[in-house]
């Protein structure tokens, strides 16, 4: 509402600009919309109607088909061996376990960088926790995923405690949950987001309530925090995104199905619909099982495709879920 | 030449609530208007329309002959100051003082050098024209902005309160750097405030404003000794008018207002005005300034126009002194002002006062309006 | 008095924290931030830069996955170095960082600015239609769909639609990352961090800017941009990072074909791991750090904070 | 896939067989004896370990659900469960492990987590020399003590045993043969062919011809020819080519690492890379851009003519697979589906890819004995011992489709028909595909393959990556391409890689291993292909080779 005066629409000028930019905002929106209708449809698609060409519009026998056949797969086949649900169920505790260790710990951080440490100190602390940032995250693949077996030894072995027969106490999150959560428990870029809001709470309410005799955790907790629920929001909005969608690296240290999140089973059953185009030919010849199942079953694109709904359908409720508070939550002023 | 027309404005937000209502004014070319009143009646959203930053919803603005309603605010060329001064932190000064000029074009590199300088010099802010606004108090951005605003030659100039978010002592300066800028470009400008004193010191004439609608406009003479409504009367003038609840009660052809605690004869070159009025309530308003000590009245003291109290206290004040009474019976407060010092001796005496009849505002109970002037 | 807080701009100007006087911390406090600091310290430590540490060690042995491991010192680094293929696998990162900056920055930038001139509740609704989100997972899915060489979506508009002849799109090493890049388009990025950003910006300025007679295109390049320069320099900085370090959509898209046209340092890293090469892989990626940090602090250094913001 | 009816009687089935509950024991005792006509293969020990776990990850037995599903277990998941039961001592889970993903499989042997079985194919990027380098490291277990302790080696069909030094390195074994493949080749389609009035493709089709044919069988709805997206590796192979083809992986035993790529100096590869393009880009009756599984589906439904694919598939896939093609069609599957082995090159030249194969998985290199043990056993009762004739068995009495019964064939083991079962394989599959089979195995067995003679290596040398960038180039850049360039930047970025190598392998040793390798080559092209080997071997050996080695 800046940049258009409101009065003089209808000078010409400024009506046609005006209806530019909306045109050019619909049209943006239809773009963006393009591949969700395209998901849409094609799951209501046929098998045969989806390799035509031209591709149709609109689908011309619309079929839940595909989205039973979904649900059939899921249940109790050797390619989805768990439920769907329990998949649902897994990635559910995965995210929201890391959010409910992440946000107080990362939160926390932020605060006392931007409230209570001064100076150098904070500076420090900073580049600290924001350094990794610049790590690209296969570099740390391997000893991460050594860690989760023995913690605090990057080896898949632990060492004796000098003279004796006795391993060293290690911590194992290996093939749990908290080997997904742990090592997104903090987060930097969240910590940024969390700062950039606490930088702009006026340093006087923290001082008055200073003064009043709080505790800094009371101060935290009963002036900071209702203060702060949009970045909360903000925060656990990008991190829930961010685990849910994360399949990578829960395929490497959940090896229980009945553990496994759902990103991890959607991916298992892309990547054996689609490897078998990919692999070397020895490896068809290993996989053909794999393959046999799902295309007796009839797995096509659409299928694929309601999988990829089905894994989109729990961001894009939190989208709207916190879309109120995604303004007012990010009050990042950059890299201060 | 160029006056401002402005004929039964009127602005519907789209919360339905109504801003400004059926407003009707006209500033003439080089007039210097102050729009008053308290906050929220809607005398910076009629500033706003008339720069055009928001849409009428009804009623014309004219500058001269050009009807500017449809016309967005850069084609009305107007200049404005705003309350928060508005000035670009990211710009330097000089960038700042000519952002209109680059923006509208048409001037050359050394024609807008030139104008920036002789703003800036105008305004004593020359030595700063490198900073950025971060680096200036806030005395000098107001400066900044004042400097945009002169540095262009608008039709119209007008004033977002520029002064409130300065300390006293720089108030008084900034009026005057304010009355140099309209001096100089004797354009026709409108001075949004709250503060009447300093609407009565800058304005050629003074527009009162009340919930959206416009109560009265005049020199500032004429609003206070002649206020056309209750409202008026009470906003204008520091300390406020004292007003007492009464009657009009006739004996033979003498108009008199019973107020319980004092009576007072009313001057019969009232009695045409009042006279329809005799047997029902009004609200009888007094000056501080129109009640005299006795002995320094410039009139007769006499049963018919004295008020008596006790007088609770004494404050010094630069022209004479305060003094605050109240009434013997019924406790009722009032105010007078003096031009001499009273001793503290008199505190707690009670003393009679002397009304200035021909001063005196009556105004009708239901319609507030003033019998007299309205 | 009460206005002057209110006022917008003259909040955001005083409220430095040099300002305001402080209030020295207690013996308590100071335990206290301690306290606050010590859980995310210990995270960032053994999650964070311990790893890196182990695989920075790495890359000075000839460390395979299993069996005994003996330094050699720089001897990864001098082979990675040697190798032509990681000359070719930079070019590709840096084209493709550069190119999708080019593409895909800006877009989300112009689109705030101009979102936040429509009524609130309208700009509400745009917002959750722009912004949408969509599953990795699901896109992956969806673009190798489109982009199909013979029953892809594309391909029926460039030859039926269009009346171009058959395209490659992933397949045509001259496309190739053109077509990487174009869904990141269509996402539109962090467009809402920009609203954010634009959003607390003083209404005045666009009040005083339209006074002062500037047009719509000199507040956006004049008001909005300005404004919003710590937020961009900061994006830019993640988009930066972000793309030099791009993995996983080349790999899934193309596995970094056609002739390695889109084949990045990260990819290539894998390519080494999976010759069972830890040590070069991990060499490799310490280049990349490195390379990652000099643009990094160069950009910095060129783009300095500014106070004004 | 099964109806109630055939779970009820497979539920009898199982009782007749007393596979279920106290049955189990007498049953396996006998079963072997009809289970193979050889002695050897009666020789069925349990897993006698305590309290031992194995892990699968949906490979290569996909574990019995708990409950059974609907529709009930498979055949193969019923003979599961008989181990089981024989084998209580060995907890059986099922894991979720990324086991086809190099890098995944790679990291979970790190951390010590890979599952029980998994592909060693998969590490080593499919190449023999590739499984003895990974061996070498240590990321697959020795299995030799269980090869003695099960007996397996007499187990094994003639052309598995033939094939045993696949999955050994001096001596030790870690490869448990899971299938045998007559090697990699072509099916047509000879009713298209038919209608089309084009000759069937033979034994003794040439490259050239198949593109010939593939053009004029190329119309509106068709592709003559699909191809996956390394199809140029057929091609190349069939001329002794490829990314470590014979002609193209020189020895050079002066330098660190002991060999050198060629990829320019052979005119024949040039040209076929050529054609390749041709077909692709100019005459568009190849596709290239398509997955084992594509080209199938293609194949059924008869947009595609020819597709080179697994010769197993002929025998590995009901669906659509060949044998499901002549059921819908109501054609005998010799008048419909043709299967040919790659065809010779133009030098002469038989391509390695279509010799027969044998596909191995390899098991986790953490394992102690025990847990080795049980692997193994259950690895001998599912491929060769009684789980595997049951497992048909039901097949059988569930469909009672041949083909169901001998899929995949050739077998593993000795066994080549099965008891209770009215048929054999050439019913199931027709003369033709057993033809196939046997001239595989008698011609092309013999190929001296490199990974055979050479001590593996610690490392595996510079990464494939260069050598992927120029097929795949050839493959999609549509425009102009000069082939011989893009096999030069392939061949200089290989060599300098080379470069930064060492091998660990002393040089008498390597010049020892590479003059036998040349000698077996020399061999068998005299006494397979002696055109060849008088026109194109012995002037190359002589020209390139003996100069390298210093003989």
């Amino acid at each position: 509402m800046s940049l258009f005066p409101k009065v003089g629409r209808n000078q010409p000028g400024l009506r046609v600009t005006w209806t530019l930019v909306v045109a050019v905002l619909c049209f943006g929106i239809f773009l963006h919309l393009i591949p969700f209708y395209f998901m849409i449809v094609t799951s209501l698609k046929s098998a045969p109607e989806i390799m035509r060409i031209p591709p149709t519009l609109i689908p011309e026998n619309p079929t839940f088909a595909a989205w039973q056949l979904v649900f059939q797969v899921s249940v109790g086949s050797t390619i989805l061996r768990q439920p769907l649900s329990q998949y649902f169920l897994n990635s559910c505790l995965m995210a929201f376990g890391t959010l409910a260790l992440s946000l107080p710990i990362t939160s926390f951080a932020a605060y006392a960088n931007s409230k209570l440490q001064r100076g150098r100190g904070a500076r420090w602390t900073f580049l600290f926790f924001i350094g990794t940032l610049m790590v690209p995250a296969a570099v740390t693949l391997i000893p991460t995923f050594l860690l989760t077996r023995n913690f605090p030894f990057p080896v898949p072995t632990v060492p004796n405690i000098p003279g004796t027969e006795i391993e060293f106490p290690v911590i194992r999150t290996w093939n749990t949950a908290w080997a997904v959560i742990i090592p997104g428990v903090f987060s930097a870029f969240n910590f940024l987001l969390f700062k950039g809001f606490f930088d702009t709470i006026p340093n006087s309410i923290i001082q008055a309530a200073r003064v009043d005799g709080g505790s800094e955790f009371n101060i935290f907790r009963r002036i900071v925090l209702p203060m702060s629920i949009p970045v909360f929001a903000v925060a656990a909005y990008l991190q829930f995104s961010g685990v849910w969608d994360s399949f990578m690296w829960p395929l490497l240290v959940i090896q229980d199905s009945a553990r496994s999140p759902m990103s991890v089973a959607i991916y298992n059953l892309i990547n054996v619909f689609m490897s078998s185009g990919t692999m070397r030919p020895q490896a068809s010849l290993a996989t053909n099982e794999q393959i046999r199942q799902l295309q007796e079953a009839g797995l096509s694109w659409n299928g694929l495709v309601v999988l990829g709904i089905l894994q989109t359908i729990p961001i894009f409720i939190m989208f709207i879920v916190s879309r109120n508070y995604l303004l007012k939550g990010v009050k990042i002023r950059g890299l201060k | 030449m160029t006056e401002i027309f402005v004929r039964q404005l009127l602005k519907r937000f789209d919360n339905g609530k109504i801003g400004v209502n059926e407003v009707s004014f006209e500033v003439n070319d080089g007039e210097f208007v102050a729009l008053v009143g308290p906050s929220g009646c809607g005398k910076t959203t009629t500033l706003r329309l008339i720069a055009g930053l928001e849409p009428a919803t009804s009623g014309e603005i004219r500058f001269g002959d050009r009807r500017v309603n449809d016309i967005r605010p850069r084609d009305r060329n107007v200049a404005m100051v705003f309350q928060d001064y508005a000035v670009f932190p990211h710009l330097t000064v000089s960038e700042n003082i000519a952002y209109g000029l680059r923006a509208r074009g048409g001037y050359t590199r050394e024609d807008i050098n030139g104008r920036v300088l002789k703003a800036a010099k105008m305004f004593r802010i020359d030595s700063l024209l490198k900073r950025k606004p971060r680096q200036l108090s806030g005395g000098e951005r107001q400066r900044v902005a004042l400097a945009r605003a002169v540095a262009r030659d608008a039709d119209v100039y007008l004033f977002d309160e520029p002064l409130s978010n300065l300390d006293a002592q720089l108030r008084h300066q900034a009026r005057e750097d304010i009355m140099m800028l309209h001096e100089q470009k004797r354009k026709p400008t409108v001075y949004v405030t709250h503060d009447q004193s300093e609407a009565m010191a800058l304005g050629n004439r003074i527009a009162v404003m009340r919930a959206g609608k416009l109560e009265q406009i005049g020199t500032g003479q004429d609003l206070y000794s002649r206020p056309a409504n209750l409202f008026v009367a009470f906003f204008i003038g520091a300390p406020s008018i004292n007003l007492f609840d009464g009657m009009l009660i006739a004996d033979g052809t003498s108009i008199y207002a019973d107020c319980g605690v004092f009576k007072v004869l009313l001057p019969g070159s009232f009695t045409q005005k009042i006279g329809a009025h005799v047997g029902k309530p009004i609200k009888v308003g007094i000056r501080p300034e129109d009640m005299h000590v006795p002995k320094q009245a410039p009139f007769d003291v006499t049963e018919d126009n004295t008020i008596k109290g006790i007088l609770n206290e004494i404050e010094p004040s630069a022209t004479g002194s305060i003094a605050y009474l109240s009434t013997v019976e019924g406790d009722r407060d009032y105010v007078a002002t003096f031009r001499i010092r009273l001793p503290a001796s008199y505190i707690g005496k009670e003393i009679p006062l002397g009304i200035n009849m021909e001063k005196i505002h009556l105004f009708d109970v239901e319609s507030e309006r003033s019998l007299l002037y309205g | 008095m009460a206005e002057q807080t209110l006022a917008p701009g003259a909040s955001v100007e005083e409220s430095q924290p040099a300002a305001v006087v402080e209030v020295k911390l207690t013996r308590r406090s100071r335990i206290e931030k301690w306290a606050f600091l010590i859980p995310a310290l210990l995270f960032q430590l053994s999650w964070g830069w311990y790893p890196l540490i182990v695989a920075f060690l790495l890359s000075m042995t000839d460390a395979r996955p299993r069996g005994p491991i003996s330094w050699t010192g720089f001897q990864s680094y001098t082979r990675v170095w040697a190798d032509p293929l990681v000359g070719s696998a930079f070019r590709v990162t840096l084209i493709y960082a550069a190119l999708s900056i080019v593409l895909t920055f800006l877009i989300p930038i112009i689109v705030a600015i101009l979102l936040m001139e429509m009524k609130p509740r309208v700009m509400r609704w745009m917002m959750v239609l722009w912004f949408l989100p969509l599953s990795g997972v699901a896109s992956t899915i969806m673009w190798r769909y489109v982009y199909n060489t013979d029953f892809g979506f594309f391909q029926w508009i460039a030859m039926d639609v269009l009346g171009l002849p058959r395209q490659g799109f992933l397949t045509s090493a001259d496309q190739v990352l053109f077509w990487l890049i174009f869904p990141g388009i269509l996402m539109f990025g962090p467009g809402l961090i920009y609203m954010a950003g634009l959003q607390s910006i003083p209404q005045s300025y666009y009040e005083a800017a339209e006074i002062e007679g500037a047009g719509l295109w000199r507040k956006i390049w004049t008001i909005s941009l300005p404004r919003l320069r710590p937020i961009i320099v900061m994006m830019l900085t993640f988009a930066i990072i972000g793309s030099l370090q791009v993995f996983d959509w080349p790999k899934l898209m193309t596995e970094g074909g056609p002739g390695g046209a889109s084949r990045t340092v990260v990819m290539y890293m894998f390519d080494l791991l999976n010759s069972l090469r830890y040590s070069d892989a991990t060499a490799l990626a310490i280049f990349l750090f490195i390379l990652i940090m000099a643009i990094t602090i160069t950009y910095r250094i060129l783009f300095k904070e500014d106070p004004d913001a | 896939m099964s109806s109630n009816h055939a779970g009820m009687s497979r539920r009898d089935f199982l009782k007749t067989l007393g596979i279920s509950g106290a049955g189990a024991a007498m049953f396996a005792a006998g079963l072997p004896a009809f289970a193979s006509k050889e002695s050897a293969a009666s020789f069925t020990p349990r897993a006698q370990n305590a309290n031992v776990t194995l892990q699968l990850a949906n490979y290569p037995y996909t574990v019995p659900p708990a409950q059974a599903p609907e529709g009930g277990y498979t055949a193969q998941q019923q003979a599961f469960l008989a181990w089981m039961e024989q084998n209580p001592n060995v907890r059986i889970e099922a894991v979720e492990a990324p086991i086809w993903g190099t890098g995944e499989l790679r990291t979970l042997i790190t951390g010590g987590t890979a599952p029980s079985f998994f592909h060693p194919g998969v590490l080593a990027l499919w190449t023999i020399e590739g499984k003895h380098v990974v061996f070498n490291q240590g990321l697959l277990a020795d299995l030799s003590a269980q090869f003695e302790e099960f007996g397996l080696e007499a187990q094994f069909s003639d052309a598995v045993r033939a094939a045993a030094v696949e999955w050994e390195v001096g001596g030790a074994r870690f490869g448990l043969p899971e299938g045998v493949t007559p090697g990699n080749g072509i099916f047509f389609r000879r009713d298209i062919f038919e209608e089309a009035g084009i000759e069937p493709l033979t034994v003794d089709s040439t490259w050239d011809e198949i593109a010939e044919k593939a053009l004029a069988l190329t119309n509106e709805g068709r592709l003559g020819m699909g191809t996956q997206w390394w199809g140029v590796e057929w091609m190349l192979a069939s001329e002794g080519f490829g990314k470590a083809g014979l002609f193209n992986y020189l020895p050079t035993p002066e330098n660190g690492w002991n060999w050198r790529f060629d990829y320019t100096s052979n005119p024949e590869m040039i040209a076929a890379t050529e054609r390749y393009r041709r077909m692709i880009h100019q005459d568009r009756s190849l596709g290239s851009n398509y997955g084992d599984w594509d080209l199938l589906g293609q194949f059924f439904n008869g947009t595609m003519a020819i597709v080179t694919v697994p010769l197993q598939y002929f025998t590995q896939t009901d669906d659509i697979g060949p044998g499901a093609l002549a059921a819908q069609l109501g054609r005998p599957l010799d008048e419909v589906v043709g299967a040919i082995p790659h065809p010779r090159g133009s030098n002469g030249h038989f391509s390695p890819e279509g010799r027969p194969g044998v596909s191995v998985f390899s098991v986790n290199p953490d394992y102690d004995e025990a847990t080795k043990s049980a692997a193994v056993s259950l690895y001998q009762y599912m491929a060769l011992g009684e789980g595997f004739v049951t497992q048909r068995q039901i097949a059988y009495e569930q469909t009672g489709n041949l083909q169901r019964v001998f899929s995949p064939y050739p077998f593993v083991g000795t066994a080549q028909s099965i008891e209770g079962v009215d048929g054999t394989p050439v019913d199931a599959w027709g003369q033709q595909y057993i033809d196939l089979v046997n001239y595989a195995t008698t011609t092309a067995e013999g190929y001296p393959m490199r990974g055979l003679f050479f001590p593996p290596e610690l490392d595996l040398g510079p990464t494939e990556s260069a050598w992927g960038d120029a097929t795949s180039l050839f493959r999609d850049e549509s425009g102009d391409l000069d082939v011989l360039a893009t096999y030069q930047t392939a061949q200089d970025i290989r060599n300098t890689q080379a470069e930064a190598f060492s091998s660990v392998i002393p040089d008498d040793q390597f010049i020892a291993a590479a003059q036998a390798y040349y000698q077996a080559n020399a061999e068998y092209w005299q006494a397979n292909f002696p055109d060849f080997y008088e026109n194109t071997y012995r002037p190359w050996f002589e020209q390139v080779i003996t100069p390298r080695l210093g003989m």
